[in-house]
């Protein structure tokens, strides 16, 4: 989760920034169990299609991992674009 | 709302935060998905992003950015959209 | 969200109503939030398929607007069938 | 469960409650997309709904029930799903 | 939901015991309504597909009773499964 | 975190169980669904899975446990995943 998302705290008082702060731990906490979830059933549909064997080969799982790879970067990339445009900075063309 | 906020006030605002940050990493998650299948190719012969990807990501993230922008604005929506514009 | 999705309350004491509408409300905010996010996922999939540029050409631009009133008329429609359903009227054949 | 209703009771009604509106709430969602994707063409030329669609909105939405309903008989459902039947 | 999905809960005081079996039943409500919907959803997706009446004929029926059923066979093997794993058992080959 | 935890660690450690257990949820749902893409014809000629069904079922559940701890070690990640690891 990026920090962009979360909106100007500075303005409440302290219990309420306490609490506003244990709100966001948690999304997040949540969001990035959900992220696995959502990594995990992505690389298997699109690397794992046999079923002959019940352990992934070689293929798989070197597939599995650069999907996995992949999509890290990838997410990355999409949360540095995403937090410039919160913040209304111009992107690269 | 000047003064002090009562209780109900605050819990009122609390709420409407905590759906408002669920609904901005909801956002950013599909548009990471949604990014993800229009830009990188799925045969994963790499474990590195081209030249191609990233730049099909990035005017990815600002297509995606628009297109959450014109819908608000027809949905009549001034809120759950982020105070600053998107770039032109 | 629709009027027919939420049960009978008259049968609710006073104070136990006031926190069962406070909870619809809070299910209505989160239901629209959901829909506005499905609703442009569901048009920048149908809609744009190039990335030549960073910013929306103008058909592409047409194609979100028609989508997304498509969409809200449907779903307005749909809320209308989903609530006689719920009322056991009888449907338009 | 007649008398005055403890505070667990109470507790556990509103749960209740809510994981049932939940589950019409995201019902409906299921069924608004499924039946978007089945019956409106996806080219959008148009930004009204012609009447082949619209016909096809309201007959997606009568089967949609049946198969909620059929699917909760087999499940041996009894409440989920509401009060009064669908339309024959 | 599987019962291996819920960790141990013997080491906790009597008190949050119940709690935390409260919780466990809440999730496995909702999960459950949550199962019912995607079941819905994937045998009205696969099952029907004309929409020139406002009834499901004899076909559609069949087809939908024959979705559910093997669905919930399905979901009780990966259920089976999925526990044997969780409990660091061999699979079957 | 010897001696009686606090009020605030026990909140910490139910809310951390209760997120913990409805990644699990997720995660057999998802498995659920992908598996039954993946291994169950959909013309739904029978109500009965057939033995290559079965079979495809059993090592479609496999794999993806293996996929899930695959990533997780990826994300260099040592918890969400059960204590015991799956069968080799």
């Amino acid at each position: 989760m990026d920090k962009s998302m979360i909106g100007d705290l500075d303005s409440l008082p302290e219990a309420d920034k306490l609490r506003m702060a244990a709100m966001i731990e948690q999304l997040q906490v949540r969001d990035s169990l959900r992220m696995y979830n959502s990594l995990v059933e992505r690389c298997f549909t699109d690397c794992v299609d046999s079923f002959k064997r019940k352990t992934l080969d070689k293929q798989e799982e070197t597939c599995v991992r650069r999907c996995a790879e992949k999509f890290l970067k990838h997410s990355m990339r999409v949360g540095l674009r995403f937090a410039e445009l919160n913040q209304g900075a111009p992107t690269p063309d | 709302m000047a003064g002090v906020p009562s209780d109900l006030e605050r819990e009122q605002i609390f709420s409407m935060a905590e759906k408002e940050m669920e609904y901005r990493v909801e956002m950013f998650n599909k548009l990471t998905h949604t990014c993800f299948k229009k830009c990188v190719e799925n045969k994963y012969k790499d474990s590195e992003l081209n030249m191609g990807e990233n730049s099909c990501i990035d005017r990815c993230v600002s297509k995606y950015w628009q297109v959450t922008n014109l819908v608000g604005t027809l949905l009549g929506n001034t809120r759950p959209i982020p105070v600053n514009d998107a770039a032109p």
